[in-house]
């Protein structure tokens, strides 16, 4: 039954975050079949479908990436590396084989890698196009498709559409809390603290889904329950940027007086937010969400009019968090050798800049080896809104 | 930076490749002269599959990565890469973007081109190409970015994949749909093309360049084999000429008649037994990676210790059409579509029968046969993921399905010299020509 | 009135101090070591003595810098970045664009009425900071002072394509071996150097006037190569190594004046000055 | 009696090798300097003194290293490699895998059981986890380079270190120093985190023992320790591992000073 052995409010979050993957070792124990994924570009509804549970692979800031490098080069993300160093240590010994959508070059073009590395029984790459007119929509379901014979043959059962459509229902009602839980945001200051976010919405990635939206209903409840504990601080961030799936940046900027407020990250409100829409054949809304929903810069959008209006076609869900969650500043956070955001971190920073809205870009490693020499630039850049 | 001081003019082995240098330059000065005259200028990329088509409706093709590589070559990329940097674009990214993305932004500013550009500079262009093909993530990016300096010109994306090699199902099921939206998209471009340039496809012409540019796959291919021959007459680094106009010129019938001498000349070579090294001591494999244009010399210092190479992955993305089993279709963009998808295809039987292969890995294995290969070396540019990751996890793994084999990994850059150490480099190729030697005489 | 400021500025070689009222009356520039709580008790101290005042006669006391969490009697810490701004928007109020060349970090700053309104800063690589040249110079057996001086009498510049201290460092010992004169090496480190500083400095666009401040605008040399690139001449501060103190000190007279005028209480630091170590 | 020498100009240290049918005789290491062809010199003639013999008296002279094109009376340059393999060979012929501990680079290679390199790699074009950041280290803790070792092995709680840049794990000590960490501690980090860069050579490599640590590093016994830590074995390590290349390059050069014997 849903929820079962997940506990409830800030402190469960807090356990599932640190203990990353605990609750998979556990469902495991008890038969259920676990299957990874890289990256918030794999359909989960499939892989729910199809009666496995979807573990998000992690990296980890803390681990220094040793075993990754004597297979892969270190001139990939180091995110992806540190997912990998973290696979090949044995981090995620559970799973019964990984997901991987053609997101960037860095896991594209690692897919071997990891296949021919980890003996898992099974892989798959989602050859996700990277244009998103309408053949390549079409395409897109095509390849969906695939997917879902090949992984019901994995599965040994059938996915059906009725399966299909009660996996977007539990996954909509999810991005419903995620969106209610963003809310809590709004207050000044804000209710819940941005590092409280991302732990709930990491520990989220590595239970079931009814499991976690109910883990994330309790933490509304609770945070409506202590209500506004949170101190004054002198500006409300928003982090925009790939992935972060560790509290190290986030506290790095709460400690210097700052509330991170919002954000355009997986996980969180780029990732999250989207929902699924209902159609006959569920492949089309799932096609349509992951392609066309997901504002990453993975993803080519299809220029119509000029570029000032392309420009808000591709950066506009972030003008609208700046003033929904009345940012002050925006950081942004891109890692080292990824093609597809450090591309546009001059279109974006001029974006936001337009707005009014000061922008501290950072370009980073995923190591906490980088913490220490980031406080300075965060603590100057708090000091530059200040005086405003 | 101060550029390092300009390279030794390197000696090519063959007549072909000595040619290419004015070559290149006629490719740059087209682009200018067109825009003289009025013509449609195309930014896009190499094996964008978009060749014949650009041909056939007169569009005259700029090939930014060629002009990055060129700024490359001349060891003169430092300043654009800078300019790029001062943009907040990270050096971390694709260089020969980079180079191009300064070179824009500088142009733009100036609405003129930079001081002293080399060879005239890189023309601006009416439309720009890009494509969301699996080849890399550059490809789509770049001139998305470029659009924030020359908001007007209007881009396309055209997809134009392959299916990836899996065990789980075989690529013949799923090559239909991968062909029917590779036409969907070359259709796209040409409908774009038509509505900014103004201009009708001529059907019968596209038709015919998709021929030549088959004659002309097949006569690279068949010229390349002669490379075979012992002693080699050609190796690698004339190779990384002779690519000009197997990536900038398919689709004409100069690029045809290049290939057609190139051929006779190693005919010619091999009956009169000249090999590009006197005493051909190690045969090795250029076996992955982009090369550093700046260093192409290189290839030289090897040939120096009595190393040749015969054979290299890299430009070589095409075989005999008549190998790939193309089923017979009338309509020219159907075709350049299974022309496509059978090509990333053609090694993915062979690599089921051997156990635990890859076809990348079936690729090495095939060329260390055919070529009588000794050794392998790759080249690891920091700047782009899409050749070079990968290239370790090939190493071992051909040493697990196939046998050990000396293998060198170069790491430098593709136009970013400052990665660069001449004498550093020079003593990694030493040690190696050490361990062939220890590995061959093992074997004696 | 004898109201008396302190800035404190704990760089990673070098250490700072200034005391100033209207003016500044007493200044001191030590290196960093170690145990940096213990140095910045023993700067202060010298500082008041110069300036003939005990610690209780200050009124506010900033420190900043990169050990600026290690001055147990500063009353607030304020980044380098605001302080070099103060500082040098007092010094020189012309300037739109500050580059600090540090001993381990660089920074761009943007100003607009001696504000920070926009900065860059690296300090991930040593290439592009003081300690490529100090390397460097050691590499070379020259003293860093003589680099600026030496620089001057290249004939042609030597290119230095390893933009790793590291390495560089071998790559100069190497041309020197090789008989590269020592002028032509020192040129072209200063070039590479200059050459990483204006890539990234280049990212506030950078306006009229420049000013260059740390430790690096005291070598000759490499403000030469600056103007090269930049293509016009910088204007260099007396001390370029006080600003940050300076600046810390001025902002520190800012949050007193701001706490007279409001009537609050100036809000100080419990820790008065002492002998305090790591160790203790 | 047929002497030669073995030269080895390093970027950090050069070493001089004078040996006898295949004994060593005298061997002397300095630092390289500024100026290689003078080092050269130098280093070969302390060696010469120690061994009492003049220049005159050496056969055959083979030169290696970084610097090795700077040695005005070599008869031969040969590879560091060759050099370090041969040299290793004659010291330990059971090692199969060598792990060499540089000024700026570690390399990791393959001996066979000839004394030959079949195959080696050489750590990134970045000094990150190379010799050079223990050298760095000492002197910010104030200590001498040899001390290092002794002191790590004291370590009560490791600090850990992961800085990307070998000149800023200067300023990464300094500051865990200026945060109340110990010396030893702060010196066990930098071990590890050079130990662990160095498996991850070994394991690309292929593993194969026996293994053999030679370069500076190797004379430092908290990095050979918690090296033989990750490989979980234990590490063959010279008396004097600095001069392998050395003592290498002169036993190839006593090769050839014999067959140039035949030929006359």
């Amino acid at each position: 039954m849903p929820g079962e052995g997940a506990g409830r409010g800030l402190a469960a979050a807090d356990k599932y975050y640190q203990d990353y993957g605990c609750r998979a070792r556990e469902l495991k124990g008890q038969g259920k079949r676990i299957m990874g994924y890289l990256c918030a570009l794999a359909p989960l509804e499939m892989l729910t479908a199809a009666g496995f549970m979807p573990f998000r692979i992690k990296g980890d800031v803390n681990e220094p990436i040793t075993k990754a490098d004597v297979e892969m080069e270190t001139i990939v993300c180091p995110f992806v590396r540190s997912c990998f160093d973290m696979s090949l240590k044995g981090k995620y010994e559970f799973l019964d084989g990984i997901v991987i959508p053609h997101a960037c070059d860095s896991i594209c073009r690692t897919y071997d890698v990891w296949k021919y590395t980890l003996n898992l029984p099974y892989f798959h790459l989602i050859n996700m196009p990277h244009a998103s007119d309408d053949p390549s929509l079409n395409f897109y379901k095509a390849l969906l498709n695939t997917f879902r014979t090949s992984l019901s043959k994995f599965a040994g059962k059938e996915i059906s559409d009725q399966s299909l459509t009660q996996a977007i229902q539990l996954y909509n009602q999810n991005r419903a809390k995620v969106r209610e839980l963003y809310e809590l945001r709004k207050a000044s200051p804000p209710l819940i603290s941005g590092a409280e976010v991302t732990k709930l919405l990491v520990a989220a990635m590595g239970i079931p889904v009814e499991e976690a939206s109910e883990l994330i209903g309790s933490v509304i409840e609770e945070v409506k329950q202590r209500g506004s504990v949170l101190a004054q601080k002198s500006a409300r961030i928003m982090v925009v940027g790939a992935q972060i799936d560790n509290v190290a940046f986030i506290d790095l900027i709460e400690d210097s007086g700052a509330w991170m407020v919002a954000d355009d990250l997986c996980p969180g409100a780029r990732e999250l937010f989207p929902y699924v829409d209902a159609t006959d054949d569920p492949i089309d809304g799932i096609a349509e969400r992951y392609l066309r929903k997901v504002y990453c810069g993975r993803t080519c959008r299809e220029r119509k009019g000029s570029y000032q209006e392309y420009t808000e076609e591709r950066f506009g869900h972030i003008g609208r968090s700046i003033r929904e969650f009345s940012v002050d500043g925006v950081v942004l956070y891109i890692y080292k050798y990824c093609d597809p955001f450090g591309f546009d971190v001059p279109a974006t920073k001029s974006y936001i800049e337009s707005m009014g809205t000061p922008v501290l870009y950072l370009e980073d490693e995923y190591s906490m080896s980088t913490i220490g020499r980031l406080r300075t630039r965060i603590q100057a850049f708090l000091e530059l809104i200040g005086s405003k | 930076m101060t550029e390092e001081k300009k390279p030794e003019k390197r000696r090519t082995a063959t007549e072909a490749a000595s040619r290419i240098g004015s070559m290149s330059k006629a490719l740059i000065s087209d682009a200018l002269r067109a825009k003289e005259e009025g013509k449609p200028v195309a930014y896009t990329f190499i094996f964008c599959g978009y060749d014949e088509i650009i041909r056939a409706m007169d569009i005259v093709p700029a090939w930014t990565e060629s002009y990055a590589g060129i700024l490359g070559v001349k060891r003169d990329a430092q300043r654009f890469l800078e300019r790029a940097e001062s943009e907040n674009l990270s050096r971390s990214l694709c260089t020969y973007a980079l180079c191009g993305l300064g070179f824009d932004n500088w142009r733009e500013e100036l609405g003129e081109m930079p001081p002293n550009p080399p060879w005239g500079g890189q023309a601006r262009p009416n439309v720009m190409l890009s494509s969301g093909q699996m080849i890399c993530d550059p490809r789509y990016k770049w001139y998305q970015a470029a659009q924030h300096y020359m908001p007007d010109v209007p881009v396309y994306v055209g997809g134009l994949p392959w299916p990836p090699y899996e065990e789980d199902y075989d690529y013949r099921e799923v090559e239909g749909y991968y062909v029917k939206y590779i036409v969907e998209e070359l259709r796209g471009l040409i409908e774009f093309l038509e509505r900014h340039i103004g201009k009708k496809m001529d059907w019968d012409r596209l038709s015919e360049l998709v021929d030549l540019s088959d004659r002309t796959w097949n006569i690279i291919s068949e010229a390349y084999d002669l490379r075979m021959a012992v002693p080699c007459p050609m190796g690698t680094g004339d190779a990384m000429n002779t690519m000009v106009p197997m990536v900038f010129m398919m689709g004409t019938q100069e690029a045809y008649n290049f290939f057609k001498d190139l051929y006779d000349e190693l005919k010619y070579k091999i009956d009169n037994k000249i090999g590009v090294v006197p005493d051909e001591k190690y045969r090795l494999m250029w076996g992955g990676g982009l090369p550093s244009w700046f260093a192409l010399g290189d290839f030289n210092y090897f040939n120096s210790k009595g190393a040749v190479f015969p054979v290299e992955t890299t430009y070589r993305l095409l075989e005999p059409v008549y190998k790939l089993d193309l089923p017979k279709v009338s309509d020219p963009l159907e075709h350049l579509a299974w022309r496509w998808v059978k090509y990333w295809t053609y090694r993915y039987d062979k690599a089921k029968k051997r156990p635990g292969s890859h076809p990348d890995i079936e690729h090495l294995i095939e060329y260390i046969e055919d070529y009588k290969i000794d050794g392998v070396v790759m080249h690891e540019a920091f700047s782009c993921r899409s050749w070079h990751p990968g290239l370790i996890w090939q190493l071992n793994h051909l040493k697990k399905v196939y046998g050990d084999i000396p293998s060198l990994i170069l790491e430098s850059d593709i136009v970013d010299i400052s990665s660069y150490n001449e004498a550093d480099t020079r003593a990694r190729i030493d040690a190696f020509i050490d361990t062939l030697e220890a590995v061959k005489s093992r074997g004696r | 009135m004898g109201e008396y400021l302190a800035g404190v500025d704990i760089g990673s070689t070098m250490t700072k101090v200034v005391i100033m009222n209207q003016a500044m009356l007493a200044s001191v520039i030590g290196p960093t070591g170690p145990e940096h709580r213990k140095l910045a008790n023993r700067v202060m101290e010298e500082a008041l003595a110069k300036a003939n005042l005990s610690f209780d006669d200050i009124t506010y006391v900033v420190a900043t810098g990169y050990g600026r969490i290690n001055v147990p009697f500063a009353d607030k810490q304020i980044t380098e970045i605001s302080c070099h701004a103060r500082g040098v928007g007092y010094l020189l109020p012309e300037v739109r664009t500050v580059i600090d060349i540090g001993g381990q970090d660089c920074k761009g700053i943007k100003l607009s009425n001696g504000r920070a309104v926009d900065f860059v800063m690296n300090d991930k690589c040593a290439a592009g900071t003081g300690r490529f040249l100090e390397v460097t110079a050691e590499g070379l057996g020259v003293k860093l002072d003589d680099m600026g001086r030496l620089s001057l009498t290249a004939k042609n510049v030597a290119g230095i394509s390893n933009t790793c201290t590291v390495f560089a460092e071998r790559e100069v010992v190497a041309k020197l071996s090789d008989g590269v004169p020592l002028p032509d090496i020192i040129a072209g480190l200063h070039e590479a150097i200059a050459t990483r500083i204006y890539g990234m400095v280049g990212r506030l666009k950078i306006e009229r006037e420049v000013a260059l401040t740390g430790g690096g605008a005291k070598n000759i040399g490499l403000v030469k190569a600056l103007e090269a690139k930049l293509g016009y001449s910088v204007l260099v501060p007396p001390e370029p190594l006080l600003t940050g103190a300076i600046g810390a000190a001025l902002l520190g007279k800012d949050i007193a004046k701001q706490a007279a005028e409001n009537g609050i209480p100036l809000l100080r630091s419990e820790l008065r000055l002492q002998e305090a170590t790591f160790f203790t | 009696m047929v002497y030669v020498a073995g030269i080895d100009i390093g970027s950090a240290f050069s070493k001089a090798v004078v040996i006898a049918k295949n004994e060593i005789i005298s061997y002397h290491v300095i630092p390289s300097g500024g100026n290689y062809k003078l080092t050269a010199g130098e280093v070969a003639g302390e060696a010469l003194t120690k061994a009492n013999l003049s220049f005159e008296d050496i056969d055959y002279t083979v030169a290696t290293g970084y610097g090795a094109s700077n040695v005005p009376f070599s008869n031969q340059v040969v590879t560091d490699i060759s050099c370090q393999s041969r040299g290793i060979f004659y010291l330990f012929p059971s090692a199969r895998t060598v792990i060499d501990i540089g000024g700026q680079f570690t390399k990791v290679f393959k001996v066979d059981d000839r004394g030959k390199a079949t195959a080696f790699l050489l750590s990134e074009k970045c000094a990150a986890g190379s010799g050079r950041f223990l050298q760095v280290i000492a002197r910010v803790l104030q200590i001498d380079l040899e001390d290092i070792g002794e002191l790590s092995l004291r370590s009560q709680s490791r600090v850990d270190f992961n800085t990307g840049c070998a000149v800023f794990a200067e300023s990464e000590a300094i500051s865990r120093v200026a945060e109340g960490a110990s010396k030893e501690d702060i010196l066990a980090g930098l071990h590890s985190a050079l130990a662990a860069k160095i498996q991850t050579m070994v394991e690309r490599i292929g593993i194969e023992p026996d293994y053999a640590l030679v370069g500076g590093g190797a004379k430092d016994i908290g990095l050979v320790k918690s090296i033989e830590e990750r490989l979980g074995s234990g590490l063959l390590v010279p008396e004097e591992p600095q001069i392998v290349a050395a003592l290498g390059a002169a036993l190839i050069a006593e090769e050839k000073a014999a067959s140039i014997e035949i030929l006359h």
